[in-house]
C-alpha cells in the first residue's frame, strides 16, 4: 500500500490547478455554459493542448494515463475550477467505450478526441431507465449487411455538440438483461437521429435524442453483438470516478468560502465564525469532506480490480459523494445565508454542481441498493 | 380531546370547496398545480376575489374585516386553499404590517391602511434586511433623521421580496445610536414612488427576479408615517416575530407538496415498477408523511391553545422550525424521484405561454429549482438557527 | 376538532402526577425492580385503589374510562415515574383481550384484575416472530372438548408474575395468516406451562414460556376458535399508545433534567447552557419532543377509527416515538458527560426505559413500514 | 497511490495470522468473540504474550522496544488480532504515558518506567478527569504543594478505568493558581500504594465497574516522580490529546463489530426470511459498511502522511469523531436486529463460569448494555464537542 500521488500525478495536479487560477475565472465559465455548447470550444482546445484529454486514456489507446488516480487527479482540479468542458462525455463516456469496443479503424479517432478537434458523447440512457445502466429499449434490428435502430435516448450529457454518439441499443434479450446490448458509433448528422439540446441547472448540456429509423452501415457497429454491456458499465465506473472527483474538487470551494465567510462575516458584533453552533457544524462538514476523499480515493484504486469489487468501491464513493456533496452545499449556503443564494455571489453555482452530480448515474439511495447488491457478489 | 371534525367543521369545509370551485380560476390553479410562475396579475385577481368574500383577512378580527375563523377553520381553509391550487396571499400587508398597526397604529393609519390593504390599493413590501443585517437585524444602519414634520432617511435595505411590485414598504430604519443596538429603531411607513427611492433587483441562484435591494437616497417621509413611538421600533418587530402564529408551519402547503411527490412516486418507474413501491424510497416518503401529521397536530395544538400567548414564542420557533424542515425534505425527495430528469432546467419552460414538448415528465420542470429556491426558508424570517436560540433561551431562561 | 383535556382526564392526571411526585421516589423503584417479581405487589394494590387500572377499561367492562386519551394521559404520568407496575401487560394486554373476546363468565376476572388482585399477561410474541403480529407457530390442537397446546413464547411481560395467562396459538392457517390464531385464558400454574422470568435491561420483568402439551377445557377458549387475531391487534394498538404516552413522560424527565444540568453545570467558567451548540441541540430535542407529543395524540386520537387509519396512527406515533426517544436518550447523556453514565444519578434508567421501548412492539423501522402497508390499504 | 498490500505486507499478515493462531488463547477470545467480560488474568495473560513475542508496543520506537512498524504494518496487526479476538490491550500505560516519558520524561524515568511497561510490572491508570473538570480539563483542582523532595497531593480524581486493578497512577495535578487555569499543571506519576489513596468503584448505567474515583488525602509524592518541568503539564496532556494517533479511529475492532452484525443480521429471520435481506436493513448496514471503508482510508492517509504532525490535531479529531460514530451506528442497528431479544438482560450470563441456557439467540445477550456502555466513548478521551471544537479552531484560525 502507498498512500502517496506519483512525481507526475503531483505534477499534473499542480499543472491544471495553476492553468485553471490563471485562466478560468467563474464569470467566463458562466458566459461559456450560458452559450449555444455549453462551454467554450476555445477553452477546449487550450485543454487538449496541456495534454488534459490525453491523461484519460492509456498510451496503448492513445492517450499517456487513463488510469483510475489520473482521473481522480484531474477531476478534483477540474471540480475546483467548475470546469464545464466535455471531458467526462468525450473522453470518459464515448471514449471510454470507443476504446474498449473499438477495432483498429474505429480507435483512429481517438488520435483526434484526445486532439480536442472531436467530440464524442454517449447516448445510453433512456427516457424510462432510471438509473439502471441494463436497462435499454433502444433496438437494433439487422437489415442487410448494417442495422436499423430505433428509440429515445435520454438526458446525454453534451450529446447537442457531440460529433460522433456512441449510442447503445438492444440486439436481444429482455428490457432489463444486461446482455444483448450492442453499441454503435453514429455521426450526429446520421438521417433519423434527431438531438433536442438543452442546458441543465448546474451548467451542463444535455440531450433528448429520437432515433427514427436510423440506418448504419455494418462497420458502425463496435465490438460484438450484443456484448457491449461490460464496456458501458466499465466506462461509468470511469465516468463515476471523475464525478465524485469532481465532487470533491467542489466541496473544497465550498468548505473554503464558507470558512472564509465564517472569518471574515460579523454578526452581533463577532465573526460569525464564532458561533459554537456554527462551528461545530463545520467540523462536521470538514470531517465528511475527507471520508468523501477517501471513499473517491478507493474507487479510483480499484477501478481494475474485478467487477463485484471495483463495483461496491464504486457505489461506495457515488452513495457517499451523494450524502456529503449534499451536506456541504446545504450547510454552505445555510451558514452563508442569504447571500448564497444569489447568482452573483458564485457559491451557488459550486452547490448546484455538487447536488446535480447525485442524478448523474445513480444517487445515494440507488448505489447504496447497488452496493448491497454487489456485496452478496462478492460474499 | 377529539380529532374529529364536528358537523359545523364539515360544513364549512363543504363552503369553502364549493366557493373555491366556483370562485378560483383554473388559468391561475393550473399554473400552481404545474409550478408554473404566476404574474402579477394572477396575484392581484385572487387577492381580489378572495376580499369579494370577505375570506381574504382570516386571521384579523372581525372588526378589522377578518374571518373571525377559529384556529381549525383556518387550517380547514388553508388545506382547501392548498389543495385547490389557491396563489398564496402575499403576506407582507396582510400578516406582518397589519397586526403591527392594529397593535401599535395610531387610528388614522388603522383607519386608512388597513382598508387599503384588503381591496389591493397597496401593495406593501418589507423593509426589514439590510447587506450587513441579517439575522442579527439590531445592526441595522439605514437613518432616518428628524426635520421638521419629515424623517429623512438614507440607506439600503435588501432581500426586498416582490419590492418590485410594491408601491409601499414598511421599513425599520435608525432614529437613534444611543444605547443598546436594539434601541434607537423606529418602524416607518414608506411610498416606493417618494423620489429617492430605487429598488434594484437580485437575481437568485436559479437565475429568478424574486428579492430585490432598495436604495434611500434622502428620501422624505412624514412623520405620520411613524408606527407608534421614536425608537420603539424593535418592540413591534419583536412582536411580530414572535407572535405572528397562523399558518408558520405552512401545513397546506407541504400537503399539498407531499401529495405532489406521491403522484410522482407513482408515475417514475423504477425496473418497470412504480418508485413509490421502492421499500426505500417508500420508507423515506413515510417518514416524512409522519412527520407532518404529528406537525399539523401541533400547529393545532399551538393555534387552539388558551395559554398559547405563554407559549407563542418557543413553539411557533419550533414550527418554523419543522414546517421549513419537512419542505426541504420533501423537495429533496422530489428532486431525486425525479432521476435524471432533474437536471434539465429551461426555465421559459415555467413561463406563461410556453408551449413547447416538456423535456422528460411533465410535472420535472419545476422539480430542481424549487428545492434549491426553497433553501431559502430555513434563512429568511428569522434563520432556523435564530430560532432554535429563541427556543433554548426560552425554555432554560438563561 | 377539540384539544382541551376533559375536566376528568385533567384532574386524573394531576392526581397520578401528584401521588407518584409524594410516593414513588427512583430509589423504591429501582429496588422494586430489583425484586423477585421486578415491581412493588404493595405499590400495585395502591394503584389499584386509585383507580388507576380501572382507568384503563370503559364502563361496560367495569372500569371507568379505557378511551384511547385515558389511557395517554395515564401513562404520561407513569412515565414520569419510571412506574415497572404491570399496567401494559394486565391492563392493557391480557385485559384488552379478555375484555373484547371474554364471555360473562371470563370476563368477570376483570373486577379482580381492576382490583389488582389479580394479575394477567399477554403471551403472543415467539422467539422467531420479531415484531410480526400474526406470526403464531404455537399449535392449538382440538382434543375432545378442549384443547392442547404446544409451542414457545418470547419475551412475555410480566409473564413472570401473572395469575393467567392470555395465549395465543395457531388453530388454522399458515405461520404468518392472521386467520386462524385462538385465544385462551391460562391459569399460570397449569399443567406443561413451564415459565422462565427474567429481568430486562430497563428493569422490567419479562419470562419465556414453554407450552409442552398443555391441556385445556373448552372454557379456556375466548372468543371464537381462530378468530383472535383482530382482538390481540387492538389489544397491541392500546398498549402502543401506552408506550408511546409513556415514552412522552420519560422524555420530558431527560429533558429537564438536561435543561437543569445545563443551567448549573459550567465549564470553561460558564454555564454549558450558554455553549450555542448545546444550545441549538437542545432546541431540536425540545422540538422533536413536541412532534412525538402529537404523534402521541394522533394515535389515541384515533383508536376507535378504522382498522387502516388506526393502525396508520399507531405505526407513525409508534414509529417517532422510537425515533425521537432515541435521540432524546442519547442527547441527554451525551450533554450530560460522564455523570449520565452512572447508575447513582438517575438520567440513565429513563434512558434505558426510552430505547427498550422501541423493542416492545416495533421499533422505528418496522412501524414504518407498517405505516406504509395500511398506507396502500387506505389508499 | 496503491491500495493493493506488497509481498511484504502480504508475508507480514500471514506471520500476524500464524502467531494468533498458535499463541492467542481459544480461552480469552471465546469470551471476546461472545461479549463475555474478561478477568484481569485474562488482559495480563495476553499482555504478557504478546510482550514475549516483541509485539506489544506497536507504536513505540524499536530503541524502547517498539515494534518500528510502518502505518499499514500497524493496521494489519490491528485488524487480524481483533478479527482473531484478541484483548484490547489497556492504553493507559503503553499508548498514553509513555509516549510522555518518551518525549518529556528524564533518563531515569524512560530506563525505570518503560520495561515496566512492557514486562506488566506497573498498571497504570490514569488521573486527569475531575468531578468539576471533564472536557474542561483545566479548571482541575486536585493540588500538589511542594515541600523539600516531595509534594502532597489532595484532592479527587475520576472516570479512572481500571482503577481497581492498577498499581500505578499518572495524574494532572495543580501546583500553582497563578496566570491561566492551563498553567500552573503539573503531571505527576503516583504510587496506588501510597498512604492516602482510596479507590471508590462508580457503577455504570447497565450495572457493572469499570471506571473508579479516587481520593487523594496528604499523599506524599517523591519529586523524582514528576514529569519534565512543574507547571508545564498542560502542555504534556495536550501532546498526547492531538498528537496519539495511533488507531485512534479503532478501525479493526469496528470491522469486527460490522462482521458480527452480518451475522446477526443473517441469522435474524423477519417473515422466514433473513433479516439482512430486508431492503432498510441492508441499506443501513451498508451506510456503515461505506463509512467505515471509507475511514480505514483515511485512517491510513493520515498514518502515512509524511505531513502528518501538521495534520495530526484536526485529522485525528475526524478520525476520533467518525470512529466512535460508526462504533456507536454499530451498537445501535445491532441492538435494533435483535428485535425484542434486545430487552433480557441476565447480568451474570457475561461472567466466566455462566452456564445456563441463554435467553433468545446466543449473541443476544451482550447487545443491549454494549450500546448503552458505549455511549461513553463519545464522551471520553476528549468528547466530540471537544474534537469539533479543536477541528474548526485549527482549520479556521479562529
Amino acid at each position: 500500500m502507498d498512500f502517496t500521488h506519483t512525481e507526475d500525478r503531483t505534477m499534473l495536479k499542480d499543472m491544471v490547478a495553476r492553468f485553471i487560477a490563471d485562466n478560468y475565472p467563474l464569470e467566463d465559465r458562466n458566459k461559456a455554459a450560458e452559450g449555444s455548447d455549453g462551454f467554450s470550444r476555445d477553452m477546449w482546445a487550450r485543454f487538449a493542448e496541456l495534454g488534459l484529454i490525453g491523461a484519460l486514456f492509456s498510451e496503448e489507446d492513445g492517450g499517456f494515463g487513463g488510469a483510475g488516480f489520473d482521473i481522480n487527479v484531474l477531476f478534483e482540479e477540474l471540480g475546483r475550477g467548475l470546469v464545464v468542458e466535455p471531458f467526462i462525455a468525450s473522453a470518459l463516456l464515448g471514449g471510454s467505450v470507443l476504446a474498449q469496443l473499438g477495432n483498429d479503424d474505429q480507435k483512429a479517432l481517438i488520435t483526434d478526441v484526445v486532439a480536442g478537434s472531436t467530440l464524442l458523447a454517449l447516448a445510453h440512457g433512456e427516457p424510462d431507465s432510471y438509473y439502471d445502466l441494463a436497462h435499454v429499449e433502444t433496438t437494433a434490428m439487422s437489415d442487410g449487411d448494417g442495422f436499423v435502430l430505433n428509440g429515445r435516448k435520454a438526458v446525454v450529457l453534451n450529446g447537442d455538440s457531440a460529433d460522433y454518439l456512441v449510442v447503445t441499443a438492444r440486439a436481444a434479450g429482455g428490457t432489463w438483461d444486461e446482455d444483448g446490448i450492442s453499441a454503435f458509433l453514429v455521426p450526429a448528422g446520421t438521417g433519423g437521429v434527431e438531438i433536442r439540446g438543452y442546458p441543465t441547472i448546474d451548467g451542463q448540456h444535455a440531450a433528448e435524442i429520437v432515433l427514427d429509423n436510423v440506418r448504419l452501415d455494418a462497420s458502425a457497429l463496435l465490438g460484438e453483438s450484443g456484448k457491449a454491456y461490460p464496456a458501458v458499465e466499465m466506462a461509468v465506473a470511469r465516468a463515476n470516478v471523475a464525478l465524485v472527483s469532481e465532487a470533491i474538487g467542489l466541496m473544497e470551494v465550498c468548505r473554503d468560502m464558507t470558512l472564509e465567510y465564517l472569518r471574515t462575516r460579523k454578526q452581533f458584533g463577532v465573526p460569525i465564525g464564532k458561533f459554537q453552533a456554527l462551528q461545530h457544524r463545520m467540523a462536521t462538514v470538514l470531517t465528511e469532506i475527507e471520508q468523501a476523499r477517501s471513499a473517491a480515493i478507493n474507487a479510483a484504486g480499484r477501478l481494475d480490480l474485478p467487477r463485484a469489487e471495483r463495483e461496491k468501491a464504486i457505489s461506495s464513493a457515488k452513495a457517499l459523494a451523494g450524502r456529503i456533496g449534499r451536506l456541504v452545499s446545504e450547510e454552505a449556503i445555510q451558514m452563508h445565508g442569504g447571500i448564497a443564494m444569489t447568482w452573483e455571489y458564485g457559491l451557488a453555482h459550486y452547490a448546484k454542481r455538487l447536488i446535480m452530480i447525485d442524478h448523474q448515474f445513480g444517487d445515494v439511495d440507488y448505489h447504496t441498493a447497488r452496493f448491497v447488491e454487489f456485496s452478496r457478489q462478492a460474499a | 380531546m377529539d380529532l374529529n371534525y364536528t358537523e359545523e367543521e364539515l360544513a364549512f369545509r363543504d363552503e369553502v370547496r364549493a366557493f373555491l370551485k366556483s370562485e378560483l380560476p383554473t388559468s391561475i390553479s393550473d399554473k400552481v398545480k404545474t409550478g408554473k410562475r404566476l404574474t402579477k396579475e394572477d396575484m392581484d385577481t385572487w387577492h381580489a376575489i378572495l376580499n369579494r368574500r370577505g375570506w381574504l383577512a382570516e386571521s384579523w378580527p372581525v372588526e378589522h374585516g377578518g374571518t373571525g375563523w377559529n384556529a381549525v377553520q383556518q387550517q380547514i381553509f388553508d388545506d382547501e386553499t392548498c389543495a385547490a391550487g389557491a396563489p398564496r396571499i402575499v403576506p407582507f400587508g396582510l400578516k406582518m404590517l397589519a397586526p403591527v398597526l392594529m397593535k401599535y397604529g395610531s387610528q388614522e393609519q388603522k383607519d386608512y391602511y388597513l382598508p387599503r390593504i384588503l381591496d389591493g390599493s397597496d401593495w406593501w413590501c418589507q423593509g426589514y434586511s439590510e447587506p450587513g443585517a441579517g439575522s442579527d437585524l439590531a445592526s441595522l444602519k439605514t437613518k432616518a433623521v428628524r426635520g421638521g414634520d419629515h424623517y429623512i432617511v438614507n440607506g439600503q435595505k435588501t432581500w426586498t421580496t416582490l419590492g418590485q411590485y410594491a408601491n409601499k414598504i414598511f421599513c425599520l430604519v435608525r432614529t437613534s445610536t444611543e444605547g443598546k443596538p436594539q434601541q434607537g429603531i423606529s418602524f416607518l411607513l414608506i411610498d416606493m414612488d417618494t423620489p429617492g427611492i430605487t429598488v434594484r433587483p437580485i437575481i437568485l441562484l436559479e437565475g429568478t427576479h424574486e428579492v430585490n435591494e432598495v436604495f434611500f437616497d434622502d428620501v422624505k417621509v412624514p412623520v405620520e408615517n411613524l408606527v407608534g413611538e421614536e425608537n420603539m421600533g424593535w418592540t413591534y418587530a419583536k412582536y411580530l416575530l414572535t407572535h405572528e402564529r397562523t399558518n408558520i408551519a405552512n401545513v397546506g402547503a407541504n400537503k399539498v407538496s407531499l401529495a405532489h411527490l406521491k403522484h410522482i412516486g407513482r408515475q417514475q418507474k423504477v425496473r418497470g415498477r412504480p418508485l413509490i413501491e421502492d421499500p426505500v424510497f417508500s420508507a423515506r416518503l413515510a417518514q416524512i408523511e409522519m412527520e407532518l401529521d404529528a406537525m399539523a397536530t401541533t400547529n393545532l395544538r399551538l393555534l387552539s391553545s388558551p395559554d398559547s400567548v405563554a407559549n407563542a414564542g418557543p413553539m411557533s420557533s419550533m414550527l418554523k422550525i419543522k414546517g421549513t424542515e419537512i419542505r426541504q425534505a420533501l423537495n429533496d425527495l422530489t428532486r431525486r424521484a425525479l432521476g435524471p430528469y432533474a437536471m434539465p432546467f429551461v426555465s421559459e419552460a415555467l413561463d406563461t405561454g410556453y408551449n413547447e414538448e416538456p423535456i422528460g415528465p411533465g410535472y420535472a420542470a419545476p422539480v430542481s429549482q424549487e428545492y434549491f429556491n426553497n433553501r431559502k426558508i430555513t434563512i429568511y424570517g428569522g434563520s432556523n438557527e435564530i430560532q432554535r436560540g429563541i427556543i433554548t433561551k426560552m425554555m432554560m431562561g438563561l
